[in-house]
């Protein structure tokens, strides 16, 4: 169930350590304590950070932490970075500032606006949506959000036929896990007994939803009986829309690795052994119908990422070629951000960040170093500091 | 045969050698001016003494290496020393140079020496 | 007469021409590089004595051989770690033993740092030793052995004799010792992670390759009466 | 005895031998007179060693013809027609072919190269003049109104070339000068957009996108006048054949479009759909539809992506943070 973009990127792009010829120029560091300020904020806050905060690391509580990615949401590479760390930290970075600054202005009357965060494999899209994310947490949003849908095209737990529409394919385990993780992460919201249903659901002779329920029952009628999972979430899904609709909640969705649900070629299999495109998947239809313009009180922002899709078809990084046409328009018009590799002074703070970890052991020229070695990736970065 | 007597006859007078067979030198009868290149190797038995010093501390404490630091480092030196001293023979050895009160010599010294005070000829 | 002589001192010259070519046609049995090739000055400590000494003019017209692609003059290079990276290398994997150097770096890294988080004193934190490198080296310092059993064939018995060691077999021993640590595991745990563990463990003077260091150390002892049988 | 009976024939020789050899020796001192002649050893004393070879007689070589020539002679009578090159006949020091760096090429004698090119030497300007003087009574004016490129242009839209080949042999007609080639500018046509469209498709490679020319060739026909006809037959098939719409071009759809067309794309129907009105009432939408025909037409990159989202952010009315 872990979110494992950056993890994936160790199968396919088997990291060496270059060791080129090159000539590292010594400069001379200043001080651990006078740059402590410059590359950690205590503004832990992120409704409040701004540019001023820029390429500081700023501490996730734990509590926070454990509502929000308790079950994903975080690259397993990370967390167990975190682990390491003995405390979670995320850089504030330009891709979530712009997007947190957005939402602070934007006119939630208005149909929602779609922001599409892309760049390369292993920059950072992941915990720019982590980081957006802890925003709407702390802004009582109802966080809708899917760690990772390569997860439920790429590697599901079971399949089996839908029983309400006929043709299409359930994947009742991954839909129960999604629905304990939305849970948990709006544990507080869903506690407000205003949020109900709006239509009955009959579920076979006996069992029903009744109108008026609260959105608590629904969920838990998902976890409990697994084999409406999948229905349940496309109710959920509907609910959730309209309860935004009519004003009682303001919604952030967060997927990663949106473009999943337009990749034709998924690894789920009929009993036949046939393919089954996303667009027979029953979870699809839920995720794309919240992507739609026709509700407001509410905020999407997904990831479109390589790694969701085949290795083959890793070409490119660029949201129209990995939504492809179908996708493209479904999303259109959407606001691209892009999340870049390190710049020189986000390399700077995170080679302090690891120093101040006892992470790396520093030495003369070093800094340049890895820069030059990494490229600025920041996952090449972190694999290559891994061994120092 | 009949008809050339004269050669039969020449054939019996060659059987008998006339004179005696000269004696030939497989090598000079005389002492050679140097020795052949046949080593005798030096003995590696060495720091017996220190070893068993080093022992009887290792015994003492276990085998904890780190208290008994002074008789390992005096072994090893001693050790390092004898390796030392060693290559500086051979290498003094595979030059030919002497060294004076050394009675044990290699073929090479013992030519070097062979060729200052030669045999007589 | 007179013109031979010409002749042969004519041949004579052309073949002292060509000894160049002839020395370049030598080779180092299977090396890529002909034997006056000289080995490649990659650390820059040692190139800027050179610079320093001024032999530095001696070297700018030999032809050197390329330097290999795991040697840097970054900081981060260690010999040791070289050696040692060859000596976990099978079959000439180098990419391999080199990642599996550095997973093995790194989880000795995050093993000594979950301890160090675990600490509450100050005290106990500055006890345990953040640095892979210098666990490395201590843990290959703790595991050299001092001397050596040597099967010698006198009477027709054959006694295990102890002999002292040069340091360099000895730092051998220990580097082969630890591989093989590592390699004794169980299936599921890597070698990365096993071998970080012997590592982190012989560092603090314990584990299987101190004990089997201490145990070679005890049989050298029963075996002492022999000393004297080395060779001669 | 065989033996002995050979070695008694063989004294007498050996003592001739002997006799010249002494011979030879005791005689130097009488050869002193010719001291020019290198005395050989002659040991088994043949008569005359060296003959002298006899000399071949060469026939004499007249000098070459163009030394001769005086300087006003008339050209076009000394070389009329086309012909090889011949190094006596021209009066010219020409040099020509390849040779080591720093040496002059080869002169005209005994050369290859300057055989092997084809010359002009009958085509000398004199000549010409002379030649073209002759065929003036033939020709017919040039009209005075076509005195610039675009009047010919307008007017006669339509190139037509041929060739024609005059030269002595059983027969008259050259299999080369059936070839009718037709060239005209497509603009003259004056085509609408699915016509032109359908035109070039019909033409395929025979268009040429520089200079807006399709170049029609017709070889076919065994006659001039067939090509020719053929060639005209040509280009009015392919104009009314352009013209005409066919019912099965109704069932073109979006993907089959080279290039994306905004106008009847899913986006302009999504932003309608967004903002409840026609797309021409939206504020930025023609910023925004550019950017999106640009974003998709000229394939994706760091540049066209940032316009799109510049695009998006007037067209929703989002505030620039940057």
């Amino acid at each position: 169930m872990f979110k494992t973009t950056a993890d994936l990127l160790i199968k396919s792009h088997p990291l060496r350590v270059v060791q080129g010829r090159f000539f590292a120029a010594a400069v001379a560091e200043p001080k651990s304590e006078d740059r402590l300020q410059s590359f950690r904020t205590f503004e832990a806050d992120p409704s409040k950070h701004n540019t001023n905060h820029q390429s500081q690391f700023y501490k996730v509580d734990s509590t926070d932490k454990k509502v929000l990615f308790q079950y994903g949401g975080l690259p397993k590479s990370f967390q167990i970075q975190a682990k390491t760390f003995n405390e979670t930290c995320l850089m504030v970075r330009d891709p979530s500032i712009q997007i947190i600054n957005h939402l602070k202005t934007i006119d939630y009357t208005q149909p929602p606006i779609k922001f599409v965060l892309y760049g390369k494999k292993g920059c950072g899209k992941t915990l720019t949506l982590a980081h957006i994310m802890h925003y709407a947490y702390k802004n009582d949003f109802l966080i809708v959000h899917v760690p990772w849908v390569g997860n439920w095209m790429r590697r599901c737990k079971d399949t089996s036929n839908s029983e309400t529409k006929p043709g299409f394919i359930d994947l009742n385990i991954d839909a129960a896990a999604w629905l304990v993780h939305f849970k948990t992460q709006n544990a507080n919201i869903l506690e407000n007994p205003e949020l109900k249903t709006t239509i009955d659901i009959q579920w076979n002779k006996r069992e029903c939803t009744p109108i008026g329920s609260s959105l608590l029952e629904l969920i838990d009628q998902g976890i409990n009986r697994i084999r409406f999972a999948s229905n349940c979430v496309n109710y959920l899904a509907e609910e959730v829309k309209k309860l935004s609709q009519s004003g009682l909640c303001r919604t952030l969705l967060a997927i990663d690795g949106f473009n999943a649900f337009f990749y034709p070629n998924t690894r789920v299999f009929t009993e036949k052994k046939e393919m089954v495109p996303p667009s027979r998947v029953t979870l699809t239809e839920g995720f794309l119908n919240l992507t739609k313009f026709d509700w407001k009180n509410s905020v999407i922002v997904v990831t479109v990422d390589e790694i969701a899709i085949a290795e083959k078809d890793q070409i490119s990084h660029y949201p129209r070629y990995l939504l492809g046409k179908s996708g493209f328009e479904h999303l259109d018009p959407f606001l691209p951000v892009e999340v870049k590799d390190y710049s020189e002074k986000e390399h700077q703070s995170i080679m302090d960040y690891y120093r101040e970890r006892k992470w790396i052991h520093s030495y003369p020229g070093q800094n340049d170093e890895l820069y030059f070695l990494s490229g600025g990736n920041p996952f090449r970065l972190m694999n290559l500091c891994n061994a120092l | 045969m009949r008809l050339f007597p004269p050669l039969a006859f020449i054939k019996r007078s060659r059987a008998v050698p006339q004179e005696p067979v000269p004696y030939k030198y497989s090598v000079p009868l005389k002492l050679k001016q140097g020795v052949s290149n046949k080593g005798g190797k030096i003995s590696e038995v060495c720091c017996i003494h220190e070893m068993s010093v080093m022992f009887s501390c290792l015994k003492d404490n276990e085998f904890q290496q780190q208290l008994c630091h002074k008789e390992v480092e005096s072994f090893q030196k001693c050790y390092t020393s004898f390796l030392t001293d060693k290559n500086q023979r051979s290498e003094r050895e595979m030059k030919g140079l002497l060294t004076p009160g050394e009675k044990r010599m290699t073929s090479k010294q013992l030519n070097v020496l062979l060729k200052k005070y030669p045999n007589l000829e | 007469m007179c013109a031979t002589k010409v002749l042969f001192s004519r041949c004579f010259a052309v073949s002292k021409l060509n000894t160049p070519i002839l020395s370049y046609i030598q080779q180092n049995s299977m090396s890529v590089y002909p034997n006056y090739y000289i080995e490649p000055i990659y650390r820059k400590e040692t190139q800027q004595e050179l610079v320093k000494t001024g032999e530095i003019s001696k070297y700018s017209h030999i032809p050197t051989k390329a330097t290999l692609n795991g040697q840097t003059c970054s900081d981060s290079y260690d010999p040791v770690i070289a050696l040692f990276t060859n000596y976990v290398m099978r079959q000439g994997l180098k990419a391999l033993a080199r990642e599996q150097m550095d997973k093995c770096f790194e989880n000795i890294k995050r093993l000594q740092l979950e301890k160090y988080h675990k600490c509450t004193t100050e005290e106990e934190k500055l006890k345990i030793e953040l640095d892979p490198k210098k666990v490395f080296h201590e843990a290959i310092n703790n595991s050299k052995p001092l001397l050596q059993l040597t099967g010698v064939k006198r009477g027709g018995v054959r006694y295990q004799v102890p002999m002292p060691i040069t340091d360099r077999r000895s730092e051998f021993i220990a580097m082969n010792w630890l591989v093989d640590a590592g390699k004794e595991k169980d299936r599921k745990v890597r070698f990365a992670m096993q071998l970080a563990r012997e590592l982190v463990d012989a560092s603090n003077n314990t584990g299987k390759v101190v004990k089997r260091k201490q145990d070679l150390h005890r049989q050298c002892e029963a075996n002492k009466a022999f000393a004297h049988y080395r060779w001669s | 005895m065989m033996n002995l009976s050979r070695n008694i024939e063989r004294v007498p020789f050996r003592s001739i031998e002997k006799q010249l050899v002494a011979s030879y020796c005791n005689s130097s001192p009488q050869t002193q007179t010719k001291q020019e002649e290198f005395r050989a050893l002659n040991i088994r004393n043949v008569k005359d060693p060296f003959q002298t070879r006899r000399r071949l007689q060469k026939t004499a070589v007249f000098p070459p013809r163009a030394d001769q020539m005086p300087v006003d002679q008339d050209w076009g009578s000394v070389w009329p027609g086309p012909r090889s090159f011949h190094p006596a006949t021209v009066p010219l020091p020409v040099r020509q072919g390849f040779t080591e760096k720093g040496a002059p090429p080869p002169n005209k004698f005994n050369n290859a190269e300057l055989m092997k090119i084809p010359n002009f030497l009958h085509l000398t300007p004199p000549v010409i003049k002379r030649q073209c003087e002759a065929l003036k009574k033939f020709c017919t004016p040039w009209p005075k109104a076509l005195d610039n490129e675009d009047k010919i242009q307008k007017n006669f839209p339509i190139e037509v070339i041929s060739s024609d080949y005059c030269y002595s042999s059983p027969t008259i007609r050259d299999p080369m000068a059936r070839i009718i080639t037709v060239k005209f500018k497509l603009a003259s046509l004056k085509l609408d957009d699915r016509a032109r469209d359908k035109f070039l498709r019909l033409v395929g490679p025979r268009y040429n996108e520089e200079n807006d020319t399709v170049t029609i060739v017709t070889d076919r026909c065994p006659l001039k006048k067939q090509n020719y006809d053929y060639a005209m037959y040509l280009v009015t098939a392919l104009f009314h054949e352009s013209k005409k719409v066919e019912p099965w071009e109704e069932m073109k759809s979006e993907a089959d479009m080279e290039i994306y067309c905004w106008e009847n794309n899913a986006s302009k129907k999504n932003i309608e759909a967004l903002f409840g009105c026609k797309s021409e009432e939206i504020p930025n939408a023609a910023e925004y539809s550019e950017a999106v025909s640009h974003y998709m037409n000229e394939g994706e990159n760091d540049y066209t992506i940032s316009k799109y989202g510049e695009a998006v952010k007037k067209l929703l009315k989002l505030q620039g943070t940057n």
